[in-house]
């Protein structure tokens, strides 16, 4: 078997949980590459939806941005983002987004506001923050909207943590039926993918739970990287490994010059 | 109608003005760089900036000391990292603080379809369980007539002056737009006035020969500029492709404050116009930046007489 | 993806149910007359019809007996007069009596917007001072949030089945559309199933080289008919003109409840598919109705690999 | 002078009523007619609006409906209706439209939905209508939005009536400043362009007032056919005739078919 880096282990993950599904939501970078593996993988009926306005892309070249003009040429459809985030989003014809964060709490709850300095505050963290983060883009609607949210982040205790310091996009929120009852449209994550292991979630707390663990990575290293006491998901499995084709689809198709899969 | 073709500086000089709410629009395709250059050049200060995705042309203009607020969503420099001289004012209060009024994406262009339709609010599946309601008084919400569930909904937007970035337009300023639409029709209608940028100048028979693709009709603006190239390091679908080696480049230099206005000087202050500013680049860049054609499909609308 | 390409009659047999709520879309232009008829064929009953404008085609169906109920905005035959059929319905019962829920068109706009977008109201600036919302209890007002004044909204308006008419798809349902764009892009994205009918069925690849001119995506289309002629004798933009001769007959056969029968009996019932109702048409009516040509100016797109 | 139709007497009022003006939202037949002899003479710079979708139209014949595929081809700009109505129309757009109907009233309010039949209460007229007509289509939110409404309508008892059967787009509503204190937008009709006279509203009691009568046309004879007792606008004028110019425009040019003017 071919040896593959931890990111390409994260694409392939990902890609791989796109079985069967037709409309993604897609974020530039590993998510992009995930979902054209997948394309040409496990789903071969997939569309990819771009929050530019973009349905339908057929990316001739890796796109440089959310933007790119490789995403208009031989797309099926561009529109304005009135209409990608109204009839598309909105209008609940996005099956599964891809998201990511700088933080992310047990409930799957994303921050990408702010990093707080020592205010104390939530209004007075904001308005000085330590680290001023990009903020939320589509994040937070997309969190809200969509069917079902698949999140890719790398493990550590910096990003995954026991508080978020700003809520950007709501998760399962304080677990439990909360998204439910303040009738949020979409089920919120299903999914969290790292270079380390997959989580799901339980399907009563809500709560994160460790799935499975990528070859070679013991429990006490994801434990060690979690800033809450984390459980597992049932019997602990191994993640499968990328196959030779999917490596191979990687490095001589979708990332030939190693941008993101190194 | 009489023209309203301009010069760049005649545009910035009569439609911009010191106080202004301002809004460059175009998500990551058709950015008028230009025109953010000659309002800096033209020393506007105090300016509240509204844009979905701030990029480097406000990076660059709020470096340069001309605003006093920004309206966003989306604070990055798109597919590279940080905008730092942003980053420096909200942060440090450097060069100087600046105010900030946050939204996600659909929450800017909920607040742009509102300012453009007149309507007093427009409704959104948004913001619930997030804190940027806690943070900005200006998202509420309302109660739905029909079932009594709460919906979020923003304000309407309405900036003095948008500026447009297109492929070509005629001399009174109908405008044909294709490729990425993002938000410019909403946005230009919710202005006061209108600034059109385009790579090219066209008989109206153009414009009228494919209607539906006027995104901008005449009715709404009020200068028309020609400047090729003018939303570059930016791209124009068909015409040029983004210089993402400036946006490499820009990420490393605006790290540090006296680079960053050491390029202002260079780039914006020291040079003249758009022009001078295309002659100063490297030759190559745009044979580099030059996509190859790809036409669409014709369409025939019919004659009718 | 599979081939959504399917006859006429398999679309509407497979698509349209007794009972559903149904809304052959297109304002003037590009309305589905093949559609309607093929309906009236197969015998459907009790539908509700939704339409801003009725026209002939909905005067034929409910004087066909297959709708119990009609959500609408404008009811005429534009241009010429008066929908004889549908007004024997309303005034006197004929054939059967026809429950109705009446907007304003810009109220049908934003019914179809709402239920698009998915959101659970729609707010417009109309019928404050109106009769209208007497009479239909679904147009209600709420309060901006912002400063307290009512303004009127209505509800989602999500039919079961959609019939769009257009100048070409590709086998999935991809759809280009030029011209008038009527409502159908909000209706289309507002219905549980869509049947799209096109003059012409094209390679996938004539619709990704002009990606702007897709109204409506293949992600929500069910059924493909290639019908050429199937707007006949509204228009199709570039294709063929309105057969004006025909809404003047109408007006006059309609006023007549024997004579509608009759039309409907010799033109529908007894006519198998569009390809025999277009052979039955005059051969000359073709050569009238067709426009010369006047195709849109080039548009590049670019190759950026 | 060449002698000149009651229709044309209207449509020339009606052109001359729009010197100056730079967008006008336009009916088929007479309205069109009138707009696109104004651009010919009053008002060169003149853009007409249909609801269809059309901005700019330049209709290379007379159009047999509001969307004909005339209005289409060389037009400046086609959107959609949401567009045409949200962006033009309510965006404040329309600085004159045109509108008529099959009643009016002294505060130039509009039904165009029935006429009663002797049912009595309102609810119980339209279930049950004596003649039903086409409904408001576009009209209840042009009467509310457009910054000004100009109205044409034949002169006759039955449509100049001292109480509508149904009101579907405002006027003046109950008179005075009845409109300001529900905030509509738009300032509501203007002027009234029949065939045998020309009415505006009083500034402060928003009532129609004779403005002037068409030449040969008495007083009493507008009187006979108005259903309440209507007054003039101060000194009563008489309405300019057409000139030589504005007929063989009309004649010659316009509609040489003789559909309308005739």
């Amino acid at each position: 078997m071919t040896h593959y880096t931890r990111n390409e282990m994260m694409i392939v993950t990902a890609s791989r949980a796109l079985a069967g599904t037709r409309t993604v939501f897609v974020g530039v970078g590993l998510p992009n590459i995930a979902c054209n593996l997948a394309r040409r993988t496990v789903a071969p009926y997939l569309e990819l939806i771009y929050e530019s306005g973009v349905y339908g892309a057929r990316p001739a070249r890796l796109p440089l941005s959310i933007g790119d003009p490789t995403l208009v040429s031989d797309a099926l459809s561009v529109c304005s983002m009135q209409d990608l985030f109204g009839l598309y989003l909105q209008g609940g014809r996005v099956q599964v987004a891809f998201l990511g964060g700088a933080q992310i709490d047990r409930f799957g709850n994303l921050n990408t506001t702010i990093i707080a300095g020592a205010a104390g505050s939530l209004e007075e963290d904001y308005a000085r923050p330590k680290v001023r983060l990009p903020g939320s883009g589509g994040a937070c609607e997309i969190a809200i909207q969509a069917q079902k949210v698949f999140i890719i982040m790398r493990l550590s205790k910096r990003g995954f943590v026991d508080r978020l310091d700003f809520l950007t996009g709501p998760g399962h929120l304080h677990g439990g039926d909360a998204r439910d009852s303040l009738g949020l449209p979409g089920m919120g994550p299903q999914l969290v993918v790292t270079d380390k292991c997959v989580f799901v979630f339980d399907q009563e707390s809500k709560e994160m739970l460790i799935s499975s663990l990528h070859p070679g990575v013991e429990l006490s290293e994801v434990q060690q990287e979690v800033g809450w006491q984390v459980q597992t998901a049932g019997e602990l499995k191994q993640t499968a490994a990328p196959t030779d084709e999917e490596i191979h689809l990687l490095r001589e198709e979708l990332d030939p010059q190693g941008i993101h899969i190194g | 109608m009489a023209s309203k073709v301009m010069s760049m500086q005649e545009a910035i000089a009569s439609h911009v003005h010191d106080g202004d709410m301002v809004a460059i629009e175009g998500f990551t395709a058709c950015i008028c760089f230009a025109a953010g250059h000659e309002i800096i050049r033209q020393g506007r200060r105090d300016l509240v900036l509204c844009r979905m995705t701030p990029d480097l042309i406000y990076d660059q203009m709020i470096a340069a000391g001309c605003a006093r607020k920004l309206i966003f969503s989306y604070l990055g420099n798109p597919g590279v990292g940080s905008l730092h001289a942003i980053r420096r004012a909200v942060e440090k209060g450097i060069p100087a603080p600046l105010e900030i009024e946050e939204y996600s994406h659909f929450g800017m262009v909920s607040r742009y379809t509102a300012g453009a339709h007149r309507l007093p609010f427009y409704p959104l599946h948004s913001y619930t369980g997030s804190d940027l309601p806690r943070v900005n008084p200006k998202i509420r919400f309302v109660e739905s007539p029909y079932d009594g569930e709460p919906i979020a909904v923003v304000p309407p937007l309405n900036p003095d002056v948008v500026i447009i970035h297109a492929q070509r337009a005629d001399r009174e300023g109908n405008t044909h737009l294709w490729g990425l639409l993002g938000v410019q029709k909403e946005a230009a209608f919710a202005a006061r006035r209108v600034i059109v940028v385009v790579e090219e100048l066209v008989e109206e028979q153009v414009i009228r020969s494919d209607p539906n693709r006027t995104i901008i009709p005449s009715l709404i603006v009020d200068a028309v500029v020609k400047e090729p190239f003018g939303a570059h390091p930016s791209y124009v679908q068909g015409y040029y492709d983004r210089d993402n080696q400036f946006y490499l480049q820009w990420d490393e230099l605006s790290r540090d404050e006296t680079s960053t206005q050491a390029w202002l000087e260079e780039w914006i202050i020291a040079v003249k116009d758009r022009a001078e500013y295309v002659q100063k680049l490297d030759a190559s860049a745009w044979k580099r930046l030059s996509p190859g054609e790809a036409f669409a499909e014709p369409v025939n609308y019919g004659r009718y007489a």
